[in-house]
């Protein structure tokens, strides 16, 4: 059940470089599915314009969260909302994905935030998460407390999430993949784990105008002719769409 | 309470406001009470499926957002047996846009368009090669286009103009002498945003069309010049986001309004826009909307 | 250090960014320091004294301002003797804007004009009703402004155009016919702005210049026409706010920019620019302005 | 001394159906003249694009209030911002004006905001105030307690501050007079007090671009051709200034 509301922020705190934003929702349990997002804006304002699509973190019964990396002024403004002021929400979008028991998680920089909700759903696996450096891993023990193993990677030393996924390859054998971060590491990671894994999956981003399937600005190029990011996705079989 | 009613050239509403062609589809239905809508025009359909310009399609400006969508839409026969039916069972007035890149493909589609509440002629898209702007320009081709609509189809048909049109006043003339039975003033304005990453244009064909707020009082003045030199009915576009722009449109004297952009930064701006009209009626004694028309006086200096 | 400095037909800038004409006076130089500026162009003057238009003069936009000042100056005789020597003092490139009614008015106005580093010809302003946009809009008459301004003197002559020319292009070919050593694109985009409370236009003459950020997709499209047509030097002018917007507009081949309603928001917006692009071009290894220029593609699509 | 800058907020209270706020500024008690204002926004915003003119409601050594009248967007967002939060803040602007020791200051709404200041810098006199209801009359205990004799009316009972003024016309009896209040009120009272007065000044109001006198919008006509309510307001002679 998607629906329009203007809801209050009770908490906002730093998490490594990004902002967590939690904000007030009783019942959004019951309906904010795996692989769905929001779009968020600051209420009051025309400018910026449109609301900012961002991945559900965590739901519990009466609050949903938001991890929210600074990029641009839209998202600037939105990490110095206080507690007690309210937010435009537009939601649960997107398509619900199967999120499977177990499986491969392969996370970059923000990357997280998706994959982070994803896990709620699942009991254990592994996740591969890379980042520039050790403030950019966030929620590693959390993730360990919900059983999954995790290996992580930190440009500052070490290298890439694709030099990660190589070192693990043979985790991937076989197993159903899903990846989030930069479109850069989306395109390397697909030449990468090509051959090994049963089926892959990537969460992909697209600017958004209505996030909900009017206004058709968020179209990606597939097998199938353009689909639409906030529609059909956010989450799509990797072989299918056209990355970059 | 106010009678917010309105019926000009064949069409009634039940309220002035509109929702404006290719912000919404579908999906909308969930969002919004389409019962309380004055009508809906459709995203333009043309006679086959275009699958639109290629990806990004949208970013967002000051008050507002650019596109370049490059009317995506799969057709008209999918429109008639897929979505029409959906449309009619949404309790509004539903107008369907039209799009053509010849005078031949405007006469075809719109003998294949029946069982609407009117036909929206979009010559004004800035996103296309062919039609598009280009036809709402030229008064000449704006006037083929709409006598070769008008002429296939007894619907009341609505020409939606382009504001970057040389003399905007001459195409409304020329359309309405063609046989329109009213004005969409009007649709985006051209514009050019480029990405700094890339040092290009963020789009693959330059510019984009720009709408929101931001062009508010430009589109204002575009209307503002043909409810006074053309005695045919016009329905405001451009920047529409609540009740007060609203009354701007309807104070110059346009007969309804569209919104357009203005659901995306909130989804329900045109239910906020038809209850504040109504309270504003009210309160100030207002009976009908027709009595807020056109209160503007001449030039006066 | 990049090198910020440019310089082109005559004229030489320490830096690209000047402060566009008609939204600062005297008072500005107790705010900014004006020594950091690449130029400043002084609100538009004409031969005798203006008071300018009955208040209300400006009312604010979405994301901008809307502006119906009418040129209020006290002509150029207070302008050489009161102004001009004030203004030498602010150790930056003075250019005097120009207003006139007639063209024996800008002839008679232009040889009045001396001690300045040039002189930017006003045939754009939307707010009065003789000249102004209506010599703007018309290629021959934009020529023989030009022409006459050109004759008489032998300081760069920079025209500002309007956004509101039937073809800001063939204008602007015609004033480089006629001499013009660079172009400024562009002027107000002409807007309507109905106060809700009196039912009625917010200014006595209707329309009003519409500037600020609102403005920038549309004008910065005006900018890119012109520069991709004509060869002769552009100044953009047009909602630039920050350092990213005026990127964008080097990024379209402008050879200067100025910042105009801007300094409402944020009187330090020019200084602001001027030490961003630094820190951008250092960072990008940009050696000097130049070399951003123009690096827009062909269409691609 | 004009200046830009960016200053916290450091108390938002309301006061009666005003906000008051408090902004902190080191020294500005050594700049703001009185008759003075500022012109003030939100950081990051754009829209509103225009700084908002508000008086000095008063100054002290390290901090200045003001006080808002909710009218449209820009008041609404302002009276919203919260300690910690950050203004821009041009000013001071406009002319510094004589306050006289004495005099009969004549205040209408939210018109007590720069009377309130000005009586900062009198020994007393008299205070005409009138005001919709009783929750609008604040500041009135300040008043007196500087030392000025307070009369006040409220429309629910009594009537306008015309009313009172009539009432009292015998005190005004070769005063110099300060009047802030809506236009209406202005030109009422213009007819009522003109025969009694030693001299009378009004605090203007004009939309303002600048603020500084650069973009000659706040125009009012006086005897003298246009004059810039921001530079040479805003506080007139009532007798040279055409009002509405
Ligand atoms: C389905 C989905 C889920 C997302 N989840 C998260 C999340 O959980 N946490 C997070 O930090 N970010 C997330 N993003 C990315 C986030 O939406 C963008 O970083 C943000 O919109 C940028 O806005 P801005 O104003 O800061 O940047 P600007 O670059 O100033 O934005 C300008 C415009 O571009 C759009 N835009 C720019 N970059 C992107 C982008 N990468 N994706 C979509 N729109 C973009 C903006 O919406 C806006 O319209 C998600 C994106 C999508 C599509
Ligand atoms: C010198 C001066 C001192 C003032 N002092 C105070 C004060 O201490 N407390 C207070 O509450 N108000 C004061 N005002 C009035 C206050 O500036 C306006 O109420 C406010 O600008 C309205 O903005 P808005 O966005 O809420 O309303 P809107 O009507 O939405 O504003 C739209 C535009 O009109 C302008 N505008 C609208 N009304 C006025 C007005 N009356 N005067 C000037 N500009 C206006 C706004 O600045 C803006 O540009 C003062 C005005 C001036 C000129
Ligand atoms: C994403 C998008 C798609 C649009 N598609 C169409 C379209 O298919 N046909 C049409 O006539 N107008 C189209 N328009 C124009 C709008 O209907 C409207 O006239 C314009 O945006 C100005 O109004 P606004 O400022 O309220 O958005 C589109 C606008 C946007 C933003
Ligand atoms: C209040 C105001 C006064 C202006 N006066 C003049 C003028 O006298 N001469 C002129 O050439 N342009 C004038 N302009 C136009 C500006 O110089 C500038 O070209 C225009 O506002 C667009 O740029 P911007 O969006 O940066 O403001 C004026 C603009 C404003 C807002
Ligand atoms: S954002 Fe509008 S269709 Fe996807
Ligand atoms: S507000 Fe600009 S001159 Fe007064």
């Amino acid at each position: 059940m998607t629906t329009f509301r203007i809801l209050p922020v009770i908490e906002n705190r730093r998490l490594g470089p990004y902002t967590l934003l939690r904000i007030k929702d009783v019942g959004i349990h019951k309906y904010a599915g795996c692989g769905q997002f929001v779009m968020v804006g600051l209420s009051f304002l025309r400018d910026p314009f449109l609301l900012r699509p961002l991945s559900f973190l965590s739901v519990d019964n009466d609050s949903f969260s938001l991890l929210i990396k600074i990029k641009g002024r839209g998202t600037e403004m939105l990490s110095m909302v206080k507690p007690g002021e309210y937010l435009k929400v537009l939601g649960p979008l997107g398509r619900t994905i199967l999120p499977g028991e177990k499986g491969i998680l392969i996370a970059g920089g923000i990357g997280i935030a998706p994959l982070f909700y994803q896990s709620q759903w699942m009991r254990g696996g592994v996740l591969l998460y890379g980042a520039k450096d050790k403030r950019e891993l966030v929620l590693v023990k959390e993730m360990e407390d919900r059983g999954l193993v995790v290996k992580t990677i930190t440009e500052e030393k070490g290298g890439t999430v694709c030099d990660l996924v190589m070192e693990n390859i043979a985790l991937l054998k076989g197993q159903r993949v899903f990846i989030c971060g930069p479109v850069a590491m989306i395109k390397s990671l697909r030449e990468i784990i090509r051959d090994y894994t049963r089926e892959t999956f990537v969460y992909l981003e697209r600017r958004m105008g209505c996030g909900i399937g009017g206004c058709k600005s968020c179209a990606i190029k597939t097998g199938y002719g353009y689909k639409f990011v906030c529609q059909d996705g956010p989450v799509f079989p990797l072989e299918e769409v056209e990355i970059g | 309470m106010a009678d917010l009613s309105v019926s000009f050239t064949g069409i009634e509403l039940k309220n002035p406001v509109m929702l404006a062609s290719g912000v919404w589809d579908l999906p909308y239905t969930e969002l919004i009470d389409f019962e309380k809508l004055g009508g809906i025009v459709y995203k333009s359909i043309s006679l086959s499926s275009r699958e639109g310009n290629p990806p990004p399609r949208l970013t967002e400006i000051p008050c507002g957002v650019i596109n370049s969508i490059g009317l995506a839409n799969k057709g008209i026969e999918n429109f008639n047996k897929e979505i029409l039916p959906q449309l009619k069972d949404l309790g509004t007035e539903v107008f369907v846009s039209i799009f053509g890149e010849s005078i031949e493909e405007f006469a075809e589609l719109t003998s294949r368009i029946t069982d609407v509440s009117g036909i929206e002629v979009n010559i004004s898209c800035p996103n296309v090669k062919e039609g598009g702007l280009l036809f709402g320009a030229d008064p000449d081709i704006a006037y083929n286009v709409t006598k070769a609509v008008c002429s296939n189809t007894d619907l009341p048909v609505i020409v939606k103009l382009t504001p970057e049109a040389v003399d905007i006043v001459k195409v409304a003339l020329s359309v309405k002498e063609a046989g329109a039975s009213a004005i969409t003033a009007s649709n985006t304005f051209q514009g050019l945003v480029i990405d700094i990453e890339t040092h290009k244009p963020i789009f693959r064909r330059i510019t984009g069309g720009v709408s929101g707020p931001a062009i508010r009082p430009l589109s204002l003045y575009k209307a503002y010049q043909i409810t006074r030199a053309v005695d045919i009915p016009v329905i405001g576009s451009g920047g529409i986001t609540d009740w007060m722009d609203a009354l701007e449109y309807f104070f110059v004297g346009v007969s309804a309004i569209e919104v357009g952009s203005a659901i995306f930064n909130n989804p329900l701006a045109p239910i906020e826009i038809i209850d504040n009209i109504n309270r504003y009626m009210d309160e100030n004694e207002y009976k009908n909307i027709l009595e807020m028309k056109g209160e503007v006086n001449e030039e006066r200096c």
